[in-house]
């Protein structure tokens, strides 16, 4: 292989080349620029396949004619032969992307390029600690230059602070190394490692100023205002290279260092890391100028590797490959992510919607984002799972916290931003850019997702986990990409043929408890599909998300191992955030959504990590084998995660504004299918762990309250609603209280009552909800006040809502009442009484919100504008129908879904079924002919109808209008349908239980955190001086904790 | 002697700093530095000092043979010599910095150049 | 008031660092593992009398070309800097006359100033001394002029030419240490000679003259680019 | 207990008598309203009268589908809530159609007519018809309650949810009795009873002067008849679900026409001592006096 | 015509004009017809004696007698144990009581009434003036022989007429009805253009259809 050192010779070469062109020459220079970034690439990417490919040890390569410790020498090993790749491959690609302001500045200005992307080589690359500080100089100097290419006149100031505070740091680390050099004798790295620079005299606190001096550079908490600056107006494309490469160089240096200090330095890292971590994602949320956040979040990523390579003691080799991937994720993430700030015009937040007019674009972003966020599939997912796994086998929790509410906190900003880019008015100046600029950003997009499928591999080779990107649900959730070009109709065909392709070639695999789980996702899915087909043109990104979500929901249901769950979880709520996000008005509410779903999914990650104690990997069954004390914390995580999804009383308020907000197609899949996701989770939890105490509560009967507290409060918030879909919301969260309660009842007739709900709750739900996005797509509104009397103009409508509600408050005879029985069969073998009660007063009060949804929207009195409306589109109306009919069925026959799973519950809860003798059902205690009431009431209605009709035969057919007024008649429709606060005098009574407590402790944590944010941030007052104060104290601090410690 | 002139680089250092620190002029905040720099150079060779040896170089006093026991370290001499010119470089790109900033705002107080922040 | 408190309780802790790092220091009583290597071997091995030398360009002479390119780095920043100020109004400014024992002075001393700068970088390896000192003994020649001179425009194509190409021939040497003596910035590419002589220990002199060279090109044409930059305004 | 034909008609007699004893019963409470007034009250047949009346109207009018069908909600409620009931103890004749299923199933058939009344009325497009519909459904979403736990607590008590056992398990001596076993649960069901028999002071759904007269306010003719109809049998029906729950059951005609008798005075006659509650008054009065009991008796079962 | 009723153009959802015409679109405007009696002659006979037997008064106090009306609910008079009873809503009741002197802003209202009762309906007269005006014969705004607008079936005399002549005239209109006498929705709809003309001409500010269902 080609020497690493020509690495160096190649740029410096090119750059002292370039000073003996005649300045005019500027193409040339532009082409050499490029040459030697290229010949720089090429060694280093011929060195990655060296080791990857060829298994290559690493090699040192020595100068100056002696071998070390006397002379420098440098060693190619594969953490350096990535990361030169990554800093020249950066380094060349910004190249590209800032070819005009290079080709206007002249040749002096891409020999600064050069020197700067050296001087990362080499910091990279160079196993001697003073060579070290000269390429430090040499990045800072260069950095400096750099920040004369940026258009911003504030720039300057930037570089200077940066200079104050480098200047700074080089007396630390001068300090520093000579005082190691006189400790040990050498200024090798690994010399100084054997001499063990800590047991000398004065070598720690030797140590402690290299080690300042290094990790200032990474621009710690509170020592970096200055990097904020040079983030926030250096021109977008060295931005890139100081983000991606500098970071990265720098964090390799820290662990050629930390490799000197030994492990007693590593809390020290970790603790500057994950402070460094927090602090950066908690000021970026009041952030508003875009590159000033990607500032913050790449400080904030930057401080998370630190925290990883601080916990280097205990990953162990695993390190390279969490911290790689993380680091990779960074810097294919910011690098792209700057690139395109450059090509956006306005320095605000919202101005970043100009990229809605390149799907590309806003394809890229969402693929940055997802990498910083450490979402599936890419490196850092398999990073973070690595992570919390061996973190947590060595019980170190707190950590784990920290580090995932700093990921949440990133996360919120980053997917608010993204709420920006798909919601915020696209403003007049557009994007523009350069086929170079598109080419370096494509290739940073192609990067992320080839990494994705490396980690894949790798996860799958050393840990023996699924790459995901292998997995035929996600490859065909991804192929909608390319497919996005069709019309919507075809990709709505391709995606109901796959959906109902796919359980047809499954379907052998599932459990019955596994198979309705199974058919709701796919085949529902492929029902609700149908509704799809209403919409015209080519729908972007619709069908990418859906898939996606439908990738992992079915994922989920065939993992067996805790990783393949978690990976699926994710998948999923991705999926549908990205679909929730297509809605009108959604912006804060997938937002809300997005962020307590990831909430909800790290505490499942921590609960998983802490359940496999450290074992790479872990059946989910195994979680049976869990013992005390682990058990119930364990399950109190899981359980908090799935409740996240569920929607429980407490974790709700995400799911009205989702819900309600989506598309009128989407609203049902969200939430007939999506929130099964959740109780699916319960269901495997309660199955696999059962009852657990924590300090002697029983966490099942807390769920029990939880359940029963989510279907009281979700009924009665649902009956103050105008918004007719934000009304089948709460209601959802009532459901779902109910499907909560029954699972946590832990019977047998409880889990039956539980998955009668998650069929009945997709059918009617769905249902309603296509129901009432119909009429909302004809109205134009929600708002059910606004409507009234559409029973003659939406005819079907009126039906399927007729049949829906019907179904939904349990009146016989529809399949509603199914459920109702079994739970009150369920619950009479239960020792719990008190929930019981909330329960009880839950149901009745679902007829009221029910009523007025039938009511005010289909009866009542019919407005002016809406006299010519026509029923719901065919293709809404279609799924209905199959609603209906299905929900018909499954009334007289719940027996076709229910009875195998009875039989199959025996396994799990021996005992306490149901018998089914012929049409008949009974348990211990009871019993029901869903066939004899069926008929019955049937007959009876159709002789009282038919009697009726005979007496009535002459009847008048009258108009709206026609009613006794008290001798007068009505002014106005609008004035004669009682429809607004409907339920007045309930409010009068009951209203208190539905203040928004929730809401308020929700708003009232996150406006903690931005009004902490927006403070503290204030630190950061742009004096260059402060920041050299920042840095002192810094210093002093990290001082005197190391002496504490 | 070794101790008098650590001490005296150690206070040179915290000299610089404090100059860097109380002064809002950019160009006495640079000759701060500079200070700094000396004193950090001070210390450098100050560790390298040993007591009763001669300077690196061969001649006709210091053969070869006898350079183990007659010669100081010329290791920190030759950082030294580095660490000077890395800190001129420094310096006079400090300075183009601050004659652009005076053009640009007409003052050199560095509390004037804090339109970014937060 | 309280920013100088503060600066001064923040230097107290800087301080009390420094005085723990003193107060462990213990003085070498010989020469350490390294020290003593370039001790016993700097002769042999490189052909060097200057131990300093010898380190500064063939031991440590990745630090010296990163040295140098530091210096490059500062002046084409500089050089970069003043072209993007706006060159429209070069109005030139009317200057005091400089003295007649000045301008007479400097027609003597330069080209001996200059000369000894020379002999400084050329004998590197023998006397105290170098590339670097030799450099910026020529950098204030070049320094004198401009004060004899102020408006006296040097030619930046020269200075630029001499820059790069001593800085390539540099680079280019040290790859010849790869090809021929197995590695980078080997002195060893041309024959070590007799001990003691100017033309002796192999590539030093060359490479430290060539650091000569584009060390004092560098200086002057920071102090050039610096001198026109004052002439903008 | 297998369906077989026979029931239809047993079916239908039972109808026959309990419509009878409903219409009856109705104008016999009537009566005793009017002679609390000192009045004399209308004829005993009257109710007969009024019905064969709206039968013989000769006009009528509609407001579209779900306003014709709501009476017919209506009267199913009520005939199946009858018929899904056991009347009689013990008889073959009188056990109606319960095979088709137990408690739960009754007490949710009871919202069938609720809702399809409340539909009908829906339709008519009358204000005040959906102001009492929702006057009706806030009171009796927590009317209901106390009878639900109450309910439940009998059910737990005595681990059946099936009418005929719960009844066998009250034989032999009024002592054995719900009402003296649990009178908590009876004491909140008769409680909850109140306000689901539409009298006062529970009678603001209907309110005649001010939202003349709730829900029917559009009903005339022959769905007027057909709730008439209905006003026979339902509480009747309701009354056979406490009778059977909480006073022994009736294992013969006499006996049930006696204890339905008295389980209807009992709201008559807290209707005629006091005056109406407005919605929200009725709703807390429930929570704070019924609802505990019901609590009670189910913790204490 | 009052704004309301006037023709107006909305707006629909999806941005369309159409012109919406209160008079039509809101109300029915089906003229009233003659309804036959039942085909059987017992049936009718019995459905006529339910009629009289359960005679369901509009609770509308229209004039000044309506006063008089109250204590036939009193246990002094107990109208009840004839099968009389008020109901407060017009699709319900069976027999207006006109009672007392009509302004012509209640005929409108009476009229309206009247219509939205269901046939058969019966309408009593009471006092002199809904027979001549009585003692606002010589009124600009009452109107003076109610039967020009109104099929009346029974006129009870008096100024006022006591509870006692309120009893007697249910009687008599029992009579009538079992008689098959009262006819007076059919009357009202075969004379539905002379009824209407007569209305009309009285009053002025005429906002509602011909008819009201």
């Amino acid at each position: 292989m080609v020497n690493a050192i020509y690495i160096i010779v190649a740029a410096l070469g090119a750059a002292f080349l370039l000073g003996l062109l005649k300045s005019e020459k500027r193409g040339t220079a532009y082409v050499i620029t490029l040459f030697a970034l290229s010949v720089m690439t090429w060694i280093s990417a011929g060195w990655v396949w060296a080791f990857v490919m060829e298994r290559a040890a690493p090699v040192d390569f020595l100068t100056g004619g002696t071998s070390p410790p006397f002379s420098i020498n440098f060693r190619m090993g594969l953490p350096e032969a990535v990361l030169t790749l990554l800093a020249s491959l950066t380094g060349l690609l910004s190249a590209l992307y800032m070819k005009d302001v290079l080709c206007a500045l002249g040749q002096r200005a891409m020999a600064v390029l050069l020197v700067a992307v050296m001087a990362l080589t080499g910091i990279i690359l160079t196993r001697d600690l003073f060579n070290l500080f000269v390429f430090f100089e040499l990045a800072i100097i260069s950095t400096a230059g750099l920040m004369l290419l940026s258009e911003d006149a504030r720039a300057l100031a930037a570089g200077f602070k940066y200079l104050i505070v480098s200047q700074m740091l080089s007396v630390f680390f001068l300090i520093g190394i000579i005082f190691a050099y006189h400790a040990t004798g050498t200024l090798n790295i690994d010399g100084m490692a054997t001499a063990s620079l800590g047991l000398k005299a004065g070598g720690a606190i030797a140590f402690f100023f290299l080690f300042i001096a290094v990790v200032a550079e990474l621009k710690p908490f509170p020592a970096n205002g200055w990097g904020l600056d040079i983030y926030e107006s250096a021109h977008p494309g060295f931005a890139a290279i100081f983000s991606a490469a500098t970071s990265s160089a720098v964090i390799y240096a820290v662990d050629k260092l930390l490799l000197i200090g030994g492990a007693e330095w590593l809390p020290m890292a970790t603790g500057i890391g994950v402070i460094t971590f927090l602090a950066a994602n908690l000021f970026a949320l009041p952030q508003t100028n875009d590159r000033r956040l990607l500032g913050y979040s790449s400080i904030a990523q930057t401080g998370l590797i630190l925290a990883v390579l601080g916990q280097r003691d205990i990953l162990g080799d695993n390190v390279l490959y969490i911290a790689g991937g993380l680091l990779l994720s960074h810097a294919i993430a910011k690098a792209g992510l700057n690139w395109i700030s450059g090509l956006v015009a306005g320095r605000e937040l919202p101005d970043w919607a100009a990229l809605r007019s390149r799907p590309i674009l806003v394809f890229a972003f969402v693929t940055f984002i997802a990498m910083l966020s450490g979402l599936p599939p890419f490196p850092g997912f398999y990073a973070k799972w690595e992570m919390v796994r061996i973190l947590a086998g060595e019980g170190r929790i707190a950590l784990i916290g920290l580090i995932l509410l700093g990921l949440l906190i990133e996360a919120g900003y980053l997917f608010r931003w993204f709420g920006y880019i798909i919601k915020r008015e696209v403003p007049a100046q557009s994007v523009r850019c350069s086929p170079f600029q598109i080419s370096a950003i494509f290739v940073a997009l192609a990067s992320g997702w080839a990494l994705g499928f490396v980690w894949g591999e790798l996860s799958n080779q050393y840990f023996g986990h699924d790459n995901l990107l292998l997995a035929i649900p996600v490859v065909f959730a991804l192929t909608f990409l390319l497919l996005d070009w069709l019309p919507a109709w075809v990709k709505n065909s391709i995606a109901i043929v796959g959906l109902s392709l796919f359980f047809y070639l499954t379907f052998s695999d599932y459990d019955p408890l596994r198979m309705i789980f199974a058919i709701i996702f796919l085949i529902g899915g492929a029902v609700i599909l149908l509704a799809s087909y209403d919409s015209k043109g080519r729908r972007i990104g619709f069908y990418p998300a859906t898939m996606l979500m439908f990738a992992g929901l079915i994922l989920l249901i065939r993992a067996t191992d805790t990783f393949g769950f978690f990976a699926a979880w994710e998948l999923l709520t991705i999926g549908s955030y990205f679909l929730i996000l297509r809605g009108k008005h959604s912006e804060p509410h997938a937002l809300s959504y997005i962020i307590f779903s990831l909430g909800g999914a790290f505490l499942i990650l921590a609960g998983f990590a802490l359940a496999a104690q450290g074992a790479p990997l872990f059946n989910i069954d195994a979680l049976a084998q869990l013992t005390q004390p682990l058990a119930p914390w364990v399950f109190l995580l899981l359980a908090i995660g799935f409740m996240t999804k569920t929607a429980a009383i407490g974790l709700h308020i995400w799911l009205p504004g989702a819900h309600s907000e989506a598309e009128t197609d989407v609203s049902p899949m969200v939430s007939g299918i999506l929130l099964k996701a959740g109780l699916f989770g319960l269901i495997v939890l309660l199955m696999t762990m059962g009852k657990q105490q924590l300090y002697g509560v029983e966490l099942t009967y807390v769920m029990l309250w939880i359940g029963a507290l989510s279907a009281l409060l979700g009924n009665l918030m649902a009956i103050f609603q105008e918004d007719a879909k934000r009304l089948l919301a709460y209601s959802s969260i009532g459901q779902m209280g109910y499907a909560l309660f029954g699972l946590a009842l832990m019977n047998h007739l409880g889990w039956l009552m539980a998955l009668m709900f998650v069929i009945n709750h997709y059918i009617y739900k769905s249902m309603l909800f296509l129901s009432a996005g119909g009429v909302a797509k004809r109205t134009g509104t929600r708002d059910m006040y606004r409507m009234g009397g559409l029973i003659t103009l939406m005819p079907l409508s009126f039906i399927a809502t007729l049949i829906g509600i019907i179904a939904v408050s349990g009146v016989p005879p529809l399949s509603g009442f199914g459920g109702r029985w079994i739970f009150y069969n369920a619950i009479i073998s239960s020792e719990y009484r008190l929930p019981m009660v909330i329960i009880f007063l839950a149901g009745p009060i679902a007829f009221l919100y029910l009523f007025r949804l039938i009511h005010t929207i289909f009866l009542g009195q019919l407005k002016d504008e809406y006299r010519k409306i026509k029923e719901a589109p065919f293709w809404f109306i279609l799924p209905q129908m199959i609603y209906v009919a299905l929900l018909l069925a499954f009334a007289v026959a719940p027996g076709v879904a229910l009875r195998r799973v009875d039989t199959y519950l025996n396994q799990i809860f021996p005992g306490g079924g149901l018998q089914w003798t012929g049409t008949e059902i009974s348990s211990a205690y009871g019993y029901w002919n869903p066939v004899a009431i069926m008929i019955i009431i049937a007959v009876i209605f159709g002789t009282l109808f038919a009697w009726l009709l005979f007496v009535n035969r002459k009847a008048q057919k009258v108009k709206q209008f026609n009613i006794v007024y008290a001798a007068e008649r009505p002014y106005r429709p609008e004035t004669t349908h009682f429809a607004w606060n409907f339920f007045a005098p309930y409010r009068k009574a009951l209203g208190f239980l539905v203040q928004p407590f929730a809401t308020r402790f929700w708003d009232g944590v996150t406006n903690t955190l931005h009004t902490a944010a927006d403070i503290s941030r204030r630190l950061y007052n742009g004096n260059g001086q402060s920041y050299a104060f920042h840095l002192l104290s810094f210093v002093v601090i990290a001082y005197l904790m190391r002496m504490g410690a | 002697m070794t101790y008098i002139a650590l001490a005296t680089g150690f206070l040179l250092i915290l000299i610089g700093f404090y100059g860097a620190l109380t002064n809002r002029n950019l160009l006495r905040m640079i000759v701060a530095f500079t200070i700094a720099n000396s004193g950090i150079n001070v210390v450098i060779i100050a560790i390298g000092y040993m007591h009763g040896r001669t300077a690196p170089i061969l001649d006709a006093t210091v053969s070869a043979a006898d350079a183990l026991t007659r010669v100081i370290d010329p290791v920190p001499q030759v950082l030294v010599l580095t660490a000077i010119v890395i800190g001129v470089g420094v310096a006079a790109l400090m300075l183009v910095f601050a004659y652009k900033l005076y053009e640009r705002k007409g003052t050199l107080d560095i509390s004037k150049f804090a339109e970014l922040k937060w | 008031m309280i920013k100088r408190f503060l600066a001064l309780s923040l230097l107290v802790g800087i301080g009390a660092i420094f005085v723990a790092l003193m107060m462990s220091y213990e003085p070498d009583a010989s020469l350490n593992l390294t020290a003593r290597y370039y001790a016993e071997n700097t002769a042999s091995e490189t052909g060097s009398a200057n131990i300093v030398t010898a380190i500064l360009v063939t031991y440590r002479g990745l630090d010296t070309l990163g040295e140098v390119t530091v210096l490059f780095l500062a002046s084409s920043i500089i050089g970069l800097v003043l072209s993007l100020g706006n060159k429209q109004n070069t109005t030139l400014r009317k200057l005091v006359p400089v003295g007649e024992l000045l301008t007479t002075g400097k027609s003597y001393l330069a080209p001996i100033i200059m000369l000894l700068g020379v002999y400084v970088f050329v004998n590197g390896h023998l006397t105290p001394g170098g590339g670097f000192q030799g450099g910026a003994i020529i950098a204030s020649g070049m320094l004198l002029l401009l004060l004899s001179d102020p408006l006296k425009h040097f030619s930046h194509a020269l200075i630029s030419l001499v820059e790069s190409l001593s800085g390539f021939v540099y680079v280019s040497l040290g790859v010849l240490g790869i090809v021929l003596a197995g590695s980078f910035l080997d002195n060893r590419i041309l024959p070590l000679g007799d001990f003691g002589d100017l033309i002796s220990a192999g590539a030093i002199p060359l490479i430290y003259s060539l650091i000569g060279l584009k060390v004092g090109a560098e200086f002057s044409s920071m102090l050039a680019n610096l001198s026109e930059m004052e002439d903008l305004q | 207990m297998p369906f077989d034909w026979m029931k239809i008609p047993y079916s239908l007699l039972t109808l026959f008598i309990v419509v009878n004893y409903g219409f009856f019963l109705n104008a016999l409470i009537q009566k005793m309203g009017a002679r609390a007034g000192r009045r004399y009250g209308i004829p005993i047949w009257q109710n007969y009268v009024d019905m064969i009346k709206n039968y013989g109207l000769r006009s009528s009018i509609t407001h579209g589908a779900m306003f014709y069908l709501g009476p017919v909600f209506r009267l199913s409620g009520g005939v199946g809530l009858l018929l899904f009931v056991p009347t009689i103890y013990g008889s073959y004749m009188f056990s109606n159609l319960s095979f088709a299923g137990d408690l739960i199933l009754a007490l949710y058939f009871i919202f069938f007519g609720t809702l399809g009344m409340a539909l009908g009325a829906g339709e008519s497009g009358h204000p005040h018809a959906a102001i009492g519909v929702s006057r009706g459904l806030a009171q009796v979403s927590t009317a209901e309650l106390p009878f639900a736990l109450a309910v439940f607590a009998v059910a737990l008590q005595y681990q059946t949810l099936s009418v005929t056992e719960i009844v066998a398990a009250q034989q032999g001596g009024f002592l054995q009795w719900t009402l003296f076993t649990n009178p908590l649960a009876v004491a909140a069901a008769m409680l909850g009873f109140l306000g689901s028999m539409m009298r006062p002071p529970f009678d603001v759904v209907i309110a005649p002067q001010e939202i003349p007269i709730g829900p029917p306010t559009e009903y005339h003719s022959a769905y007027l008849a057909l709730m008439q109809t209905n006003r026979a049998i339902f509480p009747i029906a309701k009354i056979v679900i406490y009778m059977n729950l909480f006073f022994g059951g009736a294992s013969d005609w006499p006996t049930f026409f006696f204890k339905v008798f008295l389980i209807y005075l009992w709201s008559a006659f807290v209707g005629v001592v006091f005056p109406r509650f407005r919605v929200e008054q009725s709703i807390r009065w429930f929570l704070i006096w019924a609802v505990p009991l019901g609590i009670l008796s189910i913790i204490l079962v | 015509m009052k704004d309301e009723l006037k023709i107006r153009v909305v707006k629909g959802p999806d941005g369309v004009e159409f012109e919406v015409e209160p008079l039509k679109d809101y109300y029915c405007e089906a003229a009233p017809t003659v309804m036959p009696a039942a085909y059987i002659k017992v049936v009718e006979d019995l459905f006529n004696w339910a009629r009289s037997e359960s005679i369901w008064i509009l609770g509308f106090g229209t004039g000044c007698g309506a006063i008089e009306m109250r204590p036939l609910m009193t246990p002094r008079f107990d109208a009840y144990r004839f099968g009389v009873q008020w109901r407060p809503t017009p699709r319900q009741a069976n027999l207006f009581v006109i009672s007392g002197y009509l302004s012509t802003k209640t005929l409108k209202r009476a009229i309206r009434s009247y219509e939205q009762m269901q046939n058969p309906k019966y309408v009593i007269g009471l006092g002199s003036c809904t027979i001549n005006g009585g003692m606002y014969w010589d009124s600009y705004n009452t109107i003076k022989r109610l039967d020009d607008y109104l099929p009346v079936d029974l006129y009870i005399a008096g100024c006022m007429p006591r509870p006692e002549a309120l009893l007697a005239g249910f009687q008599d209109m029992k009579k009538l009805i079992r008689a098959g006498k009262a006819e007076g929705a059919n009357l009202y709809a075969e004379n539905f253009e002379w009824y209407k003309a007569n209305q009309k001409r009285v009053i002025h500010d005429w906002d509602m259809p011909d008819y009201n269902w």
